[in-house]
């Protein structure tokens, strides 16, 4: 059999196909699992009209990464999809909150396990499901919502990706993965759910067979491309926690 | 401002820490509730779960030993203990809507007597902050809260009802501020202990709504 | 912290507090995963009226392993939920046949993808879902449905289990388990989707904190009791496949 | 009895095999779609994908080297492909509901000239097998039948409209039977290739339906 390396060699190579007007979700929680490469790659690839997937639009953390409002700010996004679009403390102001205000993107806010589980579903073929999560808030306002053994749910519905770009410790050049740790959060349901995954790796790529068929997190068929992170300051890792502005 | 009297935030995290039972499954949102993982219970086996997929996590990592791709629910470098295993977002989701969570701890920007609770959304804000604040408030067996007693300009946070958007509805079971342990109790709130320096008159005038005062107040337990 | 062990000594003691009508659910695809001990041990208990879900009734293969069917058998059971109720192939007649066609037990046959599903959904506290599985088919006849972006997709309910019957190959004293290959197939979503969740392992219980956080298959949140299976004869194991009889 | 001439079971699974396209995914079904597995098809990179969660298996294990806890969806201990990963249940119809899988290969009894077909309950009989059948028929990308071309006693399974409960319908793209390889195309079947051995009057003889037949019909191929 000859199975062809996932591995490209840059990251400027493994973003250039994206359109205008794809849908891309970015793995991450805090900084694990933050594709803060394939990020920078997308800023100066420059496509636009972008509907962007994350928990967060960022930039609530000193030093500031990149993340999905440097995007934002660059001109190159329609609308975002995350759980907060908005700190929760009235003296922090986000990035994103300008632009939001003024109407130069749209946001659409998601409770965080509700936006796993859509992604989830995207990726296991189920258009919709039911959720208790948000009945009786304002985010299911003139929503459908259903009655199911004595308690109400609100329907949700999948929420398919063109891209998923993501963070991984370790890959096989056929694009098994592996996460260290809280790396993996919403890496792999973003991976089932896109058309093309892109992953960035910390470690060198592996060959196909050294990863243990019982231990892959996320499976080859899943994966694309993959791109190897190199050393700082070229490439980019996550740094220790600076407390937040106040 | 309320927040200099009273209990201090690891106090208020150490009296909710001391609530959790052997065997609960705890999860502890952004800000003080974090600290509870830190509060020393004794031999109470508690499994701490974060909503990153982190099963059994404990204390804050000691400066220069953090694992940079091990955080908390609110960014923070934490370390495991032994037994802990880790989950994507999805499967972490899962255990909260799937009723797992003994308790979900979180800060909140007012809590109503019918245990309804704000905690997303500021005032003519557009947009929010929601996390997973309200899969864990719609799921998780118990619903504690921890806040200041008062605004920083000094109006209740414990309110006849939420002028706030809700995070979740009748859910809260118990909340921890600067000035004692309160329970919502439908028609008010009920004092259950009161916090060191702090006078029964301070918490009259503190609380938006009727305060129900039991006939031994008790001060609030500072250790487990 | 004193963590308790959740080891139990015998699979007797194991399932001793099963009552009359309980809801069990039982691991395994043809021989890996299937928790022969447990299913001997609930024989011997007795408990009736019980409603069992598994992949099949079994009794296909030759020699005879404990499954679901000599349960049918003893009269211990109401109701069968499985993605087989019969052999597809006419020569074949299956134990189970006989008592379902008398009416002395009930069955629901479910496509086994939906039969993952809806266990999945009753652990992952998702009432219902929607799927294309069996749309167009007798086993949608009647049912409701529901045209998302055009395609007609079938409403399910989630399925959930007083206990699950589970077999893997390693556990720690916490409960944590980890499944060699095709071992695993439905027992991690029957753990989430249960109260209660009883775990035979090949392996000798190791210790708390033996197992890679990293590498748990299934989390000890979900499991309650393990018991380790003893050498053969007195412990039962998977055997090499025999030739279906023809 | 029809399943005596023409190609016998390895090479009805062979004439498939040919099918599959470098990359694909493919899910086989129990009895002959198993011992596609074992075809050689050169050096085209397949993942063949079982529905309790084995991705990327090989031929079946010889004998004395099998791991007992290793099986394909026939039961029979298979081999790992290098780069193989294991997966559960529901993540494993994930994928086959989620689009992944390029073709699934089944048996059936009969298949409608409209795509239909039926493999899940025998006539007049209480309950069925439907395995993973629905699942897969419903989602996959193409669905690939094997099946001998009459039933037992003479009866065409290449029909106008299928007579037993449907699987799914409108999903067949190709049908390989002992006597060739054949295509629904709405009003009836177009033999795309016929079996050494079997004459073109046995086929119009054994297909229950209209039969399109090719101006330079080819003899089924058998090697890759």
């Amino acid at each position: 059999m000859t199975q062809k390396s996932k591995q490209v060699g840059t990251f400027r190579e493994a973003v250039q196909d994206v359109p205008d007007g794809a849908t891309i979700a970015f793995g991450g929680f805090a900084m694990p699992g933050v594709p803060f490469n394939l990020i920078k790659a997308l800023l100066e690839h420059g496509a636009k009209q972008l509907t962007l997937v994350a928990n967060t639009t960022g930039g609530a953390q000193q030093p500031r990464m990149p993340d999905i409002g440097m995007l934002v700010e660059n001109g190159q996004v329609r609308k975002v999809i995350c759980a907060f679009t908005a700190s929760t403390r009235p003296t922090d102001v986000i990035p994103f909150t300008k632009y939001y205000e003024s109407g130069e993107v749209d946001a659409e806010l998601v409770p965080q396990g509700t936006l796993a589980e859509r992604l989830r579903a995207a990726g296991a073929g189920i258009p919709a499901f039911y959720t208790p999560t948000a009945v009786g808030t304002e985010l299911a306002a003139g929503r459908e919502t259903r009655v199911i053994n004595g308690r109400e749910y609100l329907l949700e519905y999948a929420l398919p990706l063109d891209y998923a770009f993501i963070r991984a410790t370790r890959a096989d050049a056929s694009g098994n993965l592996q996460f260290h740790r809280s790396q993996r959060n919403f890496c792999p349901v973003m991976a089932t759910a896109a058309r093309v995954t892109i992953a960035e790796v910390d470690d060198h790529i592996v060959p196909v067979g050294t990863i243990d068929p019982d231990q892959v997190h996320t499976a080859g068929i899943f994966v694309h491309r993959l791109v190897k992170v190199p050393p700082a300051p070229e490439g980019l890792w996550p740094t220790r926690r600076q407390e937040r502005r106040r | 401002m309320s927040g200099t009297k009273g209990l201090n935030r690891q106090q208020m995290a150490d009296r909710i820490a001391f609530e959790f039972q052997d065997g609960w499954i705890v999860n502890l949102g952004v800000g003080i509730p974090t600290m509870c993982s830190n509060t020393d219970i004794g031999d109470r086996d508690i499994t701490y779960h974060s909503e990153n997929g982190v099963i059994g996590y404990g204390p804050i990592a000691p400066q220069g030993e953090e694992d940079l791709n091990l955080v908390n629910a609110g960014g923070q470098n934490v370390t495991l203990k032994a037994g802990a295993a880790v989950v994507h977002h999805a499967d972490s989701f899962a255990i909260i809507r799937g009723g797992r969570i003994d308790v979900t701890v979180m800060g909140a920007y007012e809590v109503a007597c019918n245990g309804d609770f704000a905690n997303w959304k500021i005032a003519g804000q557009k947009g929010g902050g929601i996390g997973g604040a309200m899969d864990l408030a719609a799921c998780a067996r118990r619903v504690f809260i921890i806040m200041e007693q008062t605004t920083r300009s000094g109006a209740p946070r414990l309110v006849a009802q939420c002028a706030l958007p809700v995070t979740a509805r009748g859910v809260v079971k118990l909340v921890a501020t600067n000035y004692g342990l309160f329970e919502p109790i439908g028609d008010g709130f009920r004092i259950r202990e009161i916090a060191p320096g702090v006078t029964l008159d301070e918490v009259h005038a503190t609380v938006g709504c009727k305060l129900t005062v039991p006939e031994n107040l008790l001060t609030v337990r500072l250790v487990s």
